[in-house]
């Protein structure tokens, strides 16, 4: 109430109508609110929800026991009671599936994390520094690209050991390279617009010019990006615990649950097929979400 | 999902169609198609003194042919390319009539020569690469005697019971001269020749190997009704890691045999089964698939009571019939059963979860809140160290353990990793396993003055039972008498029982499905097949 | 155009260096010893042998040399073409990648055959097409396309096609057949990027005034799209060809684990396991050299299909 | 007029339909053109001229739909025939000089090629002749060297080339219409003058109707027979030009005259004698070097200039004149190769960015281009507040009463303060930049082409505000135009450039009314309408 009577007696000669400051997310409801009215993407958006729901408190999404297991319903197809049947120690997969979210999101947030600290470090500093030091890293970056990502990832992994962290941080030093590529990208275009000379001339320091104009405006791509490769992280997880680099058993990630099922594709399908789907339908729904609002921003 | 088990169902329709399929072009050449899983990948090598790799032995079986064979039924030593033999009183020398009508594939003779060529080289090997598997088996080798060029005498400098059955195995198989010409390496990628049914024609490491068959074979051992040349023509062997891939060529006829390494799981064996293939089976000689302890440095199984707590609580039945079947045999002794001086310890291996929960309330493990036992603040978590991946079964002991309070991590490791943990004694629980039909191979593994990890072995016992069972190993290799051996080895597997050194998981049973087309498949001694018996025909 | 050839080879061999150098410096990080492996391999462990023994081994498998001389000794043999002996092979690399390289490079060569066919057709499709639920659902395809795991996609192929219908042989090297499922597998992933990236290409150039005028002429849909659209939609495919080896290559490790396939992929793979470090180092320089390469060939593609960029100075 | 109309249009409506929602581009819109006449439709932004383009072109986009009435283009209704009856008109019967030259030219195809394509289609096949009738296209279009320009890309030519190379494709078809759609806004002016006088005279010799679209009041006055000037999708008057200039009967076009800004040099007094100028550019030069070229490049030559408070001075020229590397010196953005720069007597050649920051909050900048001078992720607020942020002068209250008197200053209700620049019309980010540059209060103001890209109304409104500020605060400013009409209105001296050298420098009535340089000359000549006497506002 008092802004509003401040407001009314600042202007004053005219009476100025009220104003106040949108909040931050008031602006994002308003950004979001049309992209919400597409039922592709809130389904995409459910689907992503679910699975970071899954991460965090897997227990509300499941009552069984994730690691017990009960020879007697081995390998039982998906019914009322195992929604996605069961594996081949009689574990409930659709629990396993829930509870390997938390694994799976760990690791390709870890991975992506490290990518984008890493990426946008090298990005930032090769775009904004220019010369020299941006050839060096750039050729640095070239090197991390002609390496191919698996074998570099393998390497990595055999080298500090196996589970989660070892593969996230594999998988995100493997996906540096395109985070450098985008941010210096978008520094260098950014660093030539009108607004960014302007902030300069209204006496914006470098630092200033970069945390408040450069690096938001160049967040968008990056962003994308970032969801995209959270998807490509998921799967590069699922091929290293495919090779058999995946998490401490009886836990299991989404990889481990696809390739440990793949024995029984012939005798119980499921087994593999229905985390593999999973699996698809939260990649999907990553990807969308990175189109629909790339497109949106467009 | 009905549509995917439609897509599934018209995907095993057409695989019913294809297996039944008669105009198949293996028919009318007799060649046998078998698909092994992966290849060796650490040690790529088909030379017969350095091969441990089972699959390669089977192939070596049927090209390179050895001194005496073993009667899978008896474990007695029988003839082959020896046809009689003496062994001296003092056990150190072995004098061996050979066969004089064998050839080698390379029209080479075999004589008293080619024996003593293949033994020195041997041992010349052995003295270079004291690692190599092959060494175990010539164990106190001294040197070989030319009587006449039918007659050889292998002399040891040191009594070695297991001597005449290593003479059965392919490590100890007779080349021709021509191939001890060659290096090492270059034996390791085929270039073997053998007085064998078949001739490798050429191996490729990794995608698999084309045996074809020798016309003028005729000295087949007891254990082989064919005593001619082999009805197959040639024998395609392939390495398929793929198993759901290896599992849809049998059901497709393009392979005839299907053996994997590890037994067949209940569902796939039934699937096999309604398609008509029959599975053989054959424990494998040696001991059975053991979890070895670290009793020592303070580490929790150094407390007996413990160590007989786990011994309890491991369901083994629910292991064999989970994992694999309900016919799957139950793990009853520390060897295989195929083993000779097999002596089963069942009811010291049944399961009694209340009994191993008594156990460890009574050596001050008390359940926590965490549902696992605690003591001192420290909770009761054996470390497994196992390579390269876990198994369904790993993951049952698990819960089992679970069960009673017990924290088992599963700890997966290359295997350059896995050899380091046990170097240095980093482990709770580790496992480790070697095929050969008799109890001596077990020295390979807990007695440390022979075996590949001295450290591993070491660790098995509390200080007090090292001694105990260093001295039933002596007894068994110094006896020559068979009664001797059994009482030495049957003490031998009671005493690492009653001490829990050993913690039997299942027994190795090898198992093989064969196409209705497959005739005659038999099983050699150590757990190999005879492929010259086999016949191809109609189902 | 000759000075700018010289300096852009001079920094594909510099990468190459890189790439080698890093590599063989994160293999000499892993924990295991190579002695060990080797020896656990012939089915023995170390601590089971003497100190003279395990010297005589050593010597036997050329590890008794310090981490520098053996990195300097491989990297001159290397520049000489000589890559070395194989620790657990026993054969020299080269012998082993000439064994191995033509399988790898016939399925790779094949797959990216195949994911330009399918990417470049898919996008041109959805192009092609006005009517919005068909054009809309293809535009969706590719997502779903780098969705799903290569392995897994494989497994399934080889259960519809290869055991299901029985097209084409789930395994072996022999043959184009055995060829087709594991180069369709490896073809996925690229096509589906190459059909994303052509789609937008494709998006934006039907947005340009250059296609007004084309269409003002009097050309029909077809040939505008034919003759203007393509090439400039295509323009950022080029880089990406580029990038998409380095895929392919990780790619093939999957792929020839799960088809059985001999190639380079699965060879540097176990050879990490074992860690077989000429053989790694072999493999990773020779893919990076691919990669290396097939960059400087689209680099020198550049000019001639986009005009706009040359390697000589401009002239304003 | 025996003869039915070249177009013949009744009644048309057509509308967007655009996430669910329709907009209507055209309403209920009749006219007519005859063979040989040339016709101006003028409008603003969203008039819907540039729809009215597409649609007799059958060139819609996709979302676009006719809702109503006749489009006939000789003879065919357009609105309702197929596409292939569509494609028979374009390029034979109605061809395109589309708007932008630069952008216009597909850039992977020789000039050439594009225009073979054109004639090929015309004659519905490959004909010998055709290289020589290539030739000649571009030789009428007046393109020296056709030989050679045949061979080059579209990046190798100037935008007036380019222009030319469109105007060859669009005569190639020998067609019966050319729409020209804003055929020279994107090129200077006086480049803008000799293509349309060149393509004025083609058509003629022809007989080719012109249909010219154009904002720009002025120049359709000058070309056109017959005027339709659009707002919203109606037609708001249809006359001849002498109609509209000398009494229209409609506000709106009346409006869009007077907004134009008129050549009336201002008669102001010079600057006070003897004050000290604010900023003095002395004997400035500024040169490049080029990458594989040994000489450098000159942008700019011996530039000197004062700029005194509370005066304008205007900086002209064309493209590549160098007006934006004289502004960017006295910014301190670029450091002059020679010369000396100074701000208020001090001498601030060769600052640092350090050095001359506190002099930011004298001297500020108004950019070119509306559209990306403020951060698309920036509010109102924060790009309005953001100089008093970096210079951390004010904070909480008084910065929101700030930013609201700032934009009130440049005439915005308060409530746009929270609208992103997505939110703003062209002419309210302009002010909005204003604000911005006025936040820190300065002294001088450079203004770089303010009112470009801008619809002529809005150019107007600005040019209103900008005389209004200065006059309230007493600001000088430095004005870079290509544009004299709106140099004209503002500058109180002038200063012409070309290429990098200073032509003409002086008093703006001075310049503009007695141009020295036949340079100046050609520039005002260039302006449209200037040619013509028929401009009441003029005299």
């Amino acid at each position: 109430m008092t802004t509003d009577i401040r407001l009314y007696t600042a202007g004053d000669a005219a009476p100025v109508p009220a104003w106040k400051r949108r909040t931050r997310w008031q602006r994002l409801q308003q950004a979001v609110a049309p992209l919400l009215r597409r039922p592709g993407f809130s389904l995409a958006l459910l689907v992503v929800l679910f699975a970071l729901l899954a991460a965090l408190a897997p227990h509300w999404l499941s009552s069984f026991a994730p690691y017990a297991t009960s020879p007697a319903d081995k390998l039982s197809a998906p019914s009322a009671v195992h929604w996605f049947g069961t594996d081949e120690l009689g574990r409930d997969l659709y629990t396993r599936v829930v509870y390997g979210a938390r694994l799976s999101v760990q690791a390709a947030l870890l991975a992506v994390a490290i990518a984008l600290l890493g990426g946008l470090g090298i990005g930032v500093l090769a775009g904004f520094a220019g010369g020299r030091l941006d050839a060096a890293l750039m050729r640095l970056v070239d090197v991390l690209l002609a390496l191919p990502g698996l074998l570099l990832a393998l390497a990595i992994v055999t080298a500090i050991g196996f589970g989660t962290v070892p593969v996230a941080i594999a998988v995100g030093v493997g996906i540096i390279p395109g985070f450098a590529r985008t941010t210096r990208a978008e520094v260098l275009r950014i660093k030539t617009l009108p607004y960014v000379e302007a902030a300069r001339l209204g006496g914006a320091s470098w630092l200033r010019t970069l945390l408040r104009h450069v690096l938001p405006n160049a967040w968008g791509p990056v962003a994308v990006l970032a969801t995209l490769d959270f998807g490509a992280a998921i799967l590069a997880t699922a091929g290293l615990s495919f090779l058999g680099f995946g998490a401490a058993p009886p836990a299991a990630e989404w990889g481990t649950l696809i390739a440990s099922g793949r024995h029984f594709l012939i005798t119980a399908p499921w087994v593999s097929l229905l985390p593999g789907l999973f699996v698809v339908a939260v990649v999907f729904s990553l990807n969308h979400l990175a189109r629909s609002a790339e497109e949106h921003a467009r | 999902m009905p549509s995917l088990h439609r897509l599934f169902a018209i995907g095993a329709l057409a695989l019913a169609l294809n297996a039944c399929s008669p105009a198949d072009n293996n028919a009318a050449s007799k060649t046998l198609n078998i698909a092994f899983w992966g290849d060796n990948t650490t040690l790529v090598s088909v030379d017969p003194f350095q091969v441990y790799w089972l699959e390669h032995r089977v192939l070596l079986r049927n090209v390179a042919e050895s001194l005496t064979d073993q009667d899978p039924q008896t474990g007695r030593i029988i003839p082959w390319l020896a046809k009689s033999w003496e062994v001296g009183s003092d056990a150190l020398s072995y004098t061996f009539h050979l066969r004089q009508d064998v050839t080698f594939s390379n029209g080479e003779r075999f004589d008293a020569h080619a024996v003593k060529a293949a033994f020195d080289s041997n041992k010349a090997f052995a003295t270079q690469l004291p690692a190599t598997f092959g060494a175990t088996y010539l164990a106190g080798y001294d040197h070989a005697e030319v009587v006449d060029d039918f007659t050889v005498r292998l002399v040891l400098a040191r009594p070695n019971a297991g001597f005449l059955q290593a003479t059965s195995t392919t490590n100890l198989a007779i080349l021709a001269p021509a191939s001890y010409k060659l290096s090492a390496q270059e034996r390791s990628q085929g270039k073997i020749i053998g007085t064998g049914p078949f001739v490798l024609e050429h191996y490729t490491p990794e995608v698999g190997a084309r045996l074809v068959k020798r016309a003028d074979y005729a000295w087949a051992s007891a254990n082989v009704s064919n005593k001619g040349a082999a009805h197959l023509d040639a024998v395609e062997i392939s390495y398929i890691p793929e198993e759901s891939v290896r599992n849809g060529l049998f059901l497709q006829g393009k392979a005839d045999i299907l053996w994997p390494r590890n037994p067949f799981s209940e569902v796939d064996l039934k699937l096999f089964q309604s398609k008509g293939a029959t599975i053989q089976s054959r424990s494998l000689p040696g001991p059975a698939l053991n979890l070895y302890p670290n009793t020592r440095n303070n580490r929790l199984l150094g407390d007996r009571q413990v160590r007989l707590a786990l011994q309890k609580a491991i369901d083994r039945t629910s292991y064999a019939h989970t994992v694999y079947n309900a016919e799957f045999p139950v793990v009853s002794g520390v060897y295989d059963v195929t083993t000779p001086y097999f002596k089963a310890q069942a009811d010291k291996l049944a399961y009694d979860p209340k009994g191993a929960e008594q156990l460890l309330e009574a050596a001050g493990w008390h359940k926590g809140a965490d549902g696992y036992r605690h003591k001192d603040g420290q909770r009761l978590t054996l470390r497994y160290n196992l390579t390269p991946a876990e198994s369904a079964g790993d993951v049952l002991v698990q819960d089992q353990l679970r069960k009673v309070g017990i924290d088992l991590k599963l700890n997966v490791l290359t295997r350059a990793e896995w050899v380091a943990g046990n170097a240095s004694g980093n482990y709770d629980l580790t496992s480790t396993y070697m095929t050969r039909a008799d109890p001596i191979i077990l020295q390979t593994i807990l007695d440390p003055r022979a075996a590949n990890s001295a450290t591993l072995a070491t660790n098995s016992y509390e200080p007090q039972t090292l001694p105990k069972v260093q001295a039933l190993f002596d007894s068994g290799i110094t006896a020559t008498a068979d009664p001797q051996r059994a009482a030495a080895y049957g003490q031998l597997q009671d005493l690492l029982v009653d001490e829990a050194a050993a913690f039997p998981l299942y027994e190795r049973v090898w198992q093989a499905a064969t196409a209705p087309r497959v005739k005659d498949f038999r099983w050699t001694a150590e757990g190999f097949a005879f492929l010259s018996d086999i016949q191809v025909g109609q189902p | 155009m000759k000075r700018y050839l010289i300096g852009r080879v001079g920094q594909a061999l510099l990468v190459l260096w890189g790439a080698y150098t890093i590599t063989y410096f994160i293999l000499y990080l892993l924990p295991g010893d190579t002695l060990a492996i080797m020896l656990s391999a012939s089915g023995m462990e170390a601590d089971g042998l003497s100190p003279e023994d395990l010297a005589k081994a050593r010597a036997y498998y050329g590890l008794d040399r310090g981490l520098f001389e053996q990195y300097f000794d491989l990297l001159w043999r290397a520049v000489h073409g000589d890559l070395g002996q194989s620790l657990s092979l026993g054969r020299p690399v080269t012998a082993l990648l000439a064994e191995r390289l033509p399988q790898t490079l016939a399925l790779a060569g094949l797959a990216i055959v195949l994911s330009l066919l399918g990417g470049v057709g898919l996008a041109y499709l959805t192009a092609y097409l006005q009517w919005r639920p068909l054009k809309t659902a293809l535009t969706r395809l590719p997502s779903l396309g780098f969705s799903v795991p290569v392995f897994w996609m494989g497994l399934l192929l080889i259960q519809v096609f290869a055991f299901g219908l029985g097209w084409f042989p789930a395994t072996g090297s022999q043959g184009f057949a055995s060829l087709v499922l594991p180069a369709v597998t490896l073809a996925i992933p690229s096509a589906a990027v190459y059909a994303q990236v052509l789609q937008r290409g494709f998006q934006g150039v039907w947005q340009e005034p250059y296609i007004a005028t084309a269409f003002a002429k009097g050309l029909s849909r077809a040939q505008v799209q034919a003759r203007h659209g393509l090439r400039n939609a295509a323009l950022p495919l080029l880089t990406l060809i580029g990038l998409q080896v380095g895929n392919t290559v990780s790619g093939a490790v999957l792929v020839e684990t799960i088809f059985s396939r001999n190639g380079v992929g699965r060879l540097a793979q176990e050879a990490v396991l074992r860690q077989d470090i000429p053989v790694v180092l072999a493999v990773v320089a020779v893919s990076a050299a691919a990669f290396v390469l097939v960059n400087l060939i689209v680099d020198l593609l550049y000019p001639w299909l986009d005009p706009r960029i040359a390697h000589t100075a401009k002239v304003s | 007029m025996s003869q039915p109309p070249l177009i013949e249009v009744r009644d048309l409506s057509v509308s967007y339909r655009f996430a669910g929602q329709q907009t209507q581009a055209i309403r209920g819109l009749s006219f007519s053109l005859q063979q040989g006449e040339t016709l101006a439709i003028v409008g603003e932004s969203g008039s819907g001229k540039s729809t009215l383009a597409n649609a007799l072109l059958g060139l819609l986009p996709g979302n676009a739909h006719i809702d109503q009435g006749e489009l006939r283009v000789a003879g065919v209704d357009v609105a309702k025939a197929g596409e292939r009856a569509r494609r028979a008109l374009r390029g034979r019967t109605v061809a395109l000089v589309p708007q932008d030259p630069m952008v216009s030219l597909n850039p992977t195809l020789r000039v050439g090629q594009q225009i073979a394509e054109a004639l090929q289609l015309a004659h519905r096949r490959r004909y010998p002749a055709l290289d020589s009738e290539v030739l000649e296209l571009l030789a009428q279009v007046g393109l020296d060297e056709p030989a050679l320009r045949a061979r080059q890309y579209p990046h190798e030519l100037s935008g007036g080339m380019r222009q030319r190379v469109l105007i060859a494709i669009a005569l190639a078809g020998d067609p019966r219409l050319i729409i020209a759609d804003e055929p020279t806004s994107a090129l200077d002016v006086t480049v803008q003058r000799r293509i349309l006088d060149h393509l004025q005279r083609l058509v003629a010799e022809r007989g080719i109707s012109l249909l010219i679209i154009t904002h720009d009041l002025g120049m359709a006055c000058d070309r056109a027979d017959r005027l339709l000037v659009m707002k919203h999708g109606e037609l708001v008057e249809h006359a001849s030009p002498r109609q509209v200039l000398w009494g229209s009967q409609q506000p709106y076009t009346r409006d869009l005259l007077n907004a134009a800004p008129a050549f009336v040099p201002r008669r102001r007094p010079g600057p006070p004698a003897g004050q000290a100028p604010l900023l003095r550019l002395s004997n400035v030069g500024k040169r490049f070097a080029l990458p594989g070229q040994a000489a450098p490049f000159t942008a700019l030559h011996d530039l000197s200039l004062d700029v005194y408070a509370g005066q304008t001075l205007a900086i002209v020229g064309e493209s590549g004149s160098g007006k934006s590397t004289a502004l960017r010196i006295a910014l301190g953005l670029e450091a002059p190769s020679e010369g000396r720069v100074e701000f208020a007597g001090e001498d601030v050649t060769g600052y640092s960015w350090r050095a001359f920051r506190p002099l930011r909050r004298r001297i500020q900048l108004v950019q070119q281009n509306p559209f990306a001078a403020l951060d698309p992720r920036f509010t109102v607020f924060d790009s309005i507040v953001e100089p008093l942020v970096s210079f951390g002068l004010l904070k909480g209250e008084a910065l929101e009463q700030k930013a609201r008197d700032l934009i009130s200053r440049v005439q915005l209700p308060v409530q746009f303060l929270d609208r992103l620049p997505k939110e703003l019309s062209g002419g309210q980010r302009q002010r909005v930049a204003i604000a911005r540059a006025l936040a820190l209060e300065p002294e001088v103001l450079l203004l770089d082409e303010p009112v470009s890209a801008l619809d002529v109304s809005v150019q107007a409104q600005i040019l209103a505000l900008l005389e209004a500020l200065q006059r309230d605060l007493g600001i000088a400013y430095v004005l870079v135009s290509h544009d004299l009409a709106v140099v004209a209105s503002m500058a109180d001296q002038v200063l012409v450039l070309r290429r990098g050298e200073v032509v003409e420098q002086g008093a703006a009535l001075q310049v503009l009314s007695q141009p020295q340089s036949s340079y100046t000359r050609e520039l005002i000549a260039a302006i449209p309408g200037y040619s013509r006497s028929v401009l009441p506002v003029a005299v």
